[in-house]
């Protein structure tokens, strides 16, 4: 039996992006959050493109999944959270541990499974965490960390707090059984908590579509708990930026969860070296014409910015990537003893006497 | 001094530190209003409210995330699931996020919460309501194991469990509900990682978990008549192990037999064995023997399910064959 | 704190059944369908009520879990199913059992422990299965069975037999997460089967509308799976009927699957000897007045039925289920060789050489 | 003969089947049009077309759902769950609905279905992509459990699981992928429950499975050189088990050592010491040993993990050590 045409993804018909929305332009954000927006953008894809480096150089090992083309996401709600909100992210976790303001260096370091990474070593790509950071953790099974971000929440809500919990997860997500636990519960209880569903169109190499029975796998899904369903243009910072103002305010209010989709698109492969070869060539292209860069700096210098304030963002972003890399690659390998610890709350892994 | 059911010890345990913590609260199916449907958890409610005892939606995934969420966030928290065979419904909660995380975030975050559930078999309700599934949760690093066999450890482990910084899962037996005991007036708080000697003797060594820990007294008593002097081990915790009371006394008489209440394969009482073995061969006089449900799902009929576990007869008989056996001629 | 009147759920305001639809007199439902869904009516509550007193007198060990009061469901489902179509039920799954046609002395029997149940004694109550009637199975952990439904219905549709398979399960059952994996991946295989909640307004012991986003916990989530939202009298046979050949002929055609919510009621408690009294008496009182028997007594009087031929089959029925008590009681308890088979299909247990 | 690779044997012993029986379908996440992560199930889809060679969403629940409703109406099936953690998502479905259905019916359904499964350490995953849980199917009766160390027995051990009419899970080992070896042209059938000695010896017994194998034989040259003569014996099957393979080799050469890559509790090791120990105790010459993962979770970085998972070195000092040790000279 040969196989049918539909089942060579490439060969599908493209999904296009949004077009651009001129008006945000006009849209109420402060300059300098723009201008921070901008620099976590950069950061976010610098840091990106140098893991990806690190991993074709081999020292990454294992696996590592990039946030490239994606970054608006975390970039726009990381400049509407506060402090204290948490976030939990999945093994796609480095825009949004670094939009938190983890240390760049020590993520990478962590990517390169070093004694001064992040975890110290022991977690690797797929978990950065950085609790006094409000970066609850990276969950690289899918929809577990959903039901956690509903803890982290209640546990607001009791302790009176306004923090709110953010769990960002992908489109392929919304097909898992703690997706639906999750975000019944969360409205059962007026939790505080935020979930951002980043549909990026595909769920590792199969496209989203034909696996989920509507169109939008979150927002689709929304009034099935209850909730507004949102879909944002996932590749422009100001409408991300807004939404998740709107969402974070009505949590902190006591109002209850929100859903959020954000469309975006990965410019590179799911995970490691994939090539992302199962996309239509045209997809790809339309795509990289909606790439959240350009498209933020066309935004900024249309509001007025110099085009130079921006090009030394950038060059102060490369230093910091430069001095990250740097120290993540003076790092130590992780020793013997570290092995060991940290099972168990002692400090230790002992298990018996 | 009180005289509780274990039923009763649950919730009194609970209560005694849920007083004592303001901040610890609970969840599950049907503990609040309702009391639990094993009633193990009646009058929290009443007496601290709906926001520290909490009705959920049939979520068994959402009630570990939400417990594992506050917990890292600074709220202990009791979670119950209904009965241990659902530990399996959000077993990825468990075995890979509770358990792991801690470790790969390099000791960043804490789990001050215990998993509270009803195991164990004898109460007819067939393959899916009647696991002991003690071994499912001993066998992942990271969690703490608990199984207490009386009202006292039911209190004092629980006290234990709920003070204990790292996440503990405690087994409640359905079929000992009903078992009474004394429990001492005031706080009772017990330790983690000790197993009792409730049967001291010379001949052999008998470790035995939760419901299997009377019959294996009974059966202990019945070898007494016969002349053999067991000693009976409750080990109360499996994670952490007391292996130095049961190495100790195993070493002192020379036989260990294990009475477990699951299906054979992978169960703790092999790794029991493999310990002794490891580190006392020498002083073994006969081979290590396991008694155990045989490894088949429960079945439910009373006739079926009373010959599946292990009971006092087949306790005794095995171990007074081993014991007389012709290894021992030899 | 005093606990708040709101978990005294007794103390709630009672949620009444809809009013009885006369329009359905002329239904075009044939009077033979008619009186076989009298006659299964009766089986199902005859057969309940012993089992009840087979249970106060302890030879039903262990729990059962009754359909007293919600049978219609079963009924209108089963006399719209053809013979070769798939059952899956949960622990509460006598009325669905006998609905295809299991002997009530076998189903009995098993619940008793007896050698002549239908499992021979090694399901019990929670688990009557009759394969051979279509009776795929009773699952007693919420979640599963709509999972394994899809498989059959998958296997009908591989082989093109036009089976079609049909889960039956709880309101309480559509906040966990197996229930959205099932939904979303019948949809998106275009499955024939048929998913149908029987909603009786109580997860066990807590009102189900206390633990559920929305207000139909399963109809209300529907869109979510791009099926079409369908709520139906569960207590009025024909009703259920109707909805069934319709959903059923709809997955038969090749045009996917369905989600039907049964607005039903339980008139004993959940399991056991639970006496139910977390529910407003006034509910339990106004519920009573819609029992589906009554209701269907009275619409087949409308319908020009002779009190007479009820009577005679109420009396055929009873003697039914008293023949099959008497074959339930006089099984003999299942012996030591049972014990050990049937965990592998050689037959054995055997799990070494 | 052809030299394949483990990844290639496996599409080729899944080809070979499909080819016999058109019947038998397979369905996972991202099995067909890309060939599997692995890529362990490429040109699967080009042959055998896309309703027998099905991708699904993320619903692993589902995916053992909809391939038991299958397997009991006729249809034979092969469920990918991509990595074995994964088997904790869907823990219910196997553990309480696949492994005790046919027993609860009293034999009214079957399960002629395969669960394969990546498994297992050494690829720098971390935590919660590299777990070796055969132990977690072993401990389950009604399931039975396979893992083989070779690509011929990958080819062989997936032909005998997908005919057997009972539920497999079939773990592929992550770091044997690339791992070469020839497979015999023509049908490759081989049989379950049937451990094999990969190398003879006389001292000692070395029982291993999967990746340890080799690990195994490479320290059991050592030993050889060392003038110690082990016996290595590769288990292939832990459900059925072959018991007799081992027991006659330990009978034998009086000592055992397990080559575990779980971590320690309750692994398939502690089993077969328990079942040595109880059957041929009086063969003994020393205590059972087992080498495994130390009780953790898996770490990210290459140096840790390591560390961790028994190598080569840790396997020959461990065993050197204990026959010179204090133990033997008693
Ligand atoms: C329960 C579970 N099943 C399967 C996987 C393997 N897996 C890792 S990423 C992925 C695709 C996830 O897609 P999506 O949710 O859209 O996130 P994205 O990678 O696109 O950000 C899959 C199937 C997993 N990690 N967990
Ligand atoms: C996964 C799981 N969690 C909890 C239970 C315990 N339990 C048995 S019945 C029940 C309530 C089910 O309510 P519903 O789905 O509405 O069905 P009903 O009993 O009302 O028919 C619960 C919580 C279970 N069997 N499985
Ligand atoms: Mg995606
Ligand atoms: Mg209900």
């Amino acid at each position: 039996m040969p196989t049918d045409y539909r089942y060579d993804y490439s060969r599908r018909d493209p999904r296009l992006p949004p077009p651009v929305d001129r008006a945000l332009e006009h849209a109420p954000i402060p300059e300098d959050v723009r201008l921070g927006m901008y620099r976590k953008l950069q950061e976010l894809r610098q840091f990106g493109k140098r893991a990806h480096d690190l991993f074709l150089q081999n020292l990454v090992k294992g696996t590592t999944h990039l946030s490239l083309g994606m970054e608006a996401v975390a970039t726009g709600f990381g400049a509407a959270m506060r402090p204290g909100d948490y976030s939990f992210a999945t093994y796609r976790g480095h825009a949004h541990s670094l939009a938190r303001g983890v240390d760049p260096g020590a993520a990478l370091a962590e990517l390169l499974g070093r004694e001064n990474g992040v975890l110290g070593g022991k977690g690797g790509s797929m978990h950065l965490t950085d609790v006094a950071k409000g970066m609850m953790g990276s969950y690289a099974i899918i929809g577990a960390h959903l039901c956690i971000a509903n803890g982290a929440a209640w546990s607001a809500q009791m302790r009176g707090t306004e923090q709110v919990a953010v769990a960002f997860f992908g489109d392929g997500t919304t097909n898992i059984g703690a997706f639906h636990e999750a975000l019944n519960m969360a409205q059962v209880w007026k939790l505080p908590v935020v979930f951002v569903c980043e549909n990026n169109l595909y769920m590792e190499y199969t496209p989203i579509d034909l696996v989920t029975a509507v169109e939008h796998p979150a927002a689709g899904r929304a009034a099935s708990y209850g909730m507004e369903p949102i879909v944002v243009d996932g590749n422009d910072p100001d409408a991300v930026y807004l939404v998740a103002t709107r969402v974070l305010e009505r949590a902190r209010r006591g109002a209850g969860p929100s859903l959020v989709e954000a469309i975006t698109y990965r410019s590179g492969g799911h995970s490691r070296a994939d090539p992302g070869k199962y996309r239509p060539a045209a997809e790809v292209e339309a795509w990289a014409g909606h790439d959240p860069i350009p498209l933020y700096h066309s935004r900024l210098l249309a509001v007025g910015v110099p085009e130079a304030t921006l090009g030394t963002i950038q060059r102060e972003v490369a230093e910091v990537v430069d001095a990250a890399t740097e120290f993540a690659r003076a790092g130590r390998e992780p020793g013997e003893p570290s092995l060991l610890t940290e099972v168990f709350a002692d400090g230790g892994s002992r298990w018996r006497n | 001094m009180a005289e509780l059911t274990y039923r009763e010890a649950v919730a009194h345990g609970i209560a005694q530190e849920m007083r004592r913590d303001p901040s610890l609260v609970m969840l599950g199916e049907d503990i609040a209003a309702a009391g639990g449907v094993f009633k193990t958890t009646v009058g929290l409610l009443d007496e601290f409210g709906p926001l520290r005892v909490r009705d959920t939606p049939i979520s068994e995934q959402a009630i570990i995330g939400a417990a594992m969420g506050a917990a890292m966030t600074g709220v202990p928290v009791i979670a119950e699931i209904m009965f241990s065979d659902f530990l399996a419904v959000c077993w990825d909660m468990i075995a890979n996020e509770l358990a792991k995380s801690r470790y790969m975030t390099n000791g960043q975050v804490s789990f001050p919460m215990v998993i509270r559930t009803a195991n164990g078999g004898g109460a007819r309700f067939g393959a899916q309501h009647s696991q002991s599934v003690e071994n499912w949760a001993m066998m992942i690093p990271g969690l703490k194991v608990v199984a207490p066999a009386t009202p006292v450890d039911v209190v004092g482990l629980m006290a234990a469990s709920i003070r204990d910084p790292d996440p503990v899962v405690f087994f409640e037996h359905k079929s000992l509900m009903a078992a009474k005991g004394t429990v001492p007036d005031g706080e009772v708080v017990d330790r983690l990682g000790t197993a009792r000697v409730v049967k001291e003797g010379t001949d052999l060594t008998i470790v035995a978990l939760a419901l299997m820990v009377p019959r294996a007294l009974e059966a202990a008593a019945r070898l007494d008549e016969a002349g053999i002097s067991a000693e009976v081990i409750d080990v109360r915790s499996l994670v952490p192990l007391d292996a130095q009371t049961i190495l100790e006394s195993v070493s002192r008489t020379g036989r260990l037999f294990t009475v477990e209440e699951n299906p054979r394969m992978c169960g703790w009482g092999a790794e029991v064995v493999s310990i002794v073995d490891e580190e006392v061969f020498w002083d073994l006089d006969g081979p290590s023997i396991r008694i155990t449900t045989p490894h088949i799902p429960l079945p439910a009929a009373a006739a079926l399910e009373d010959m599946a576990i292990p009971g006092v007869n087949r306790i005794y008989e095995t171990i007074l064959k081993s014991v007389d056996g012709p290894g021992e001629a030899r």
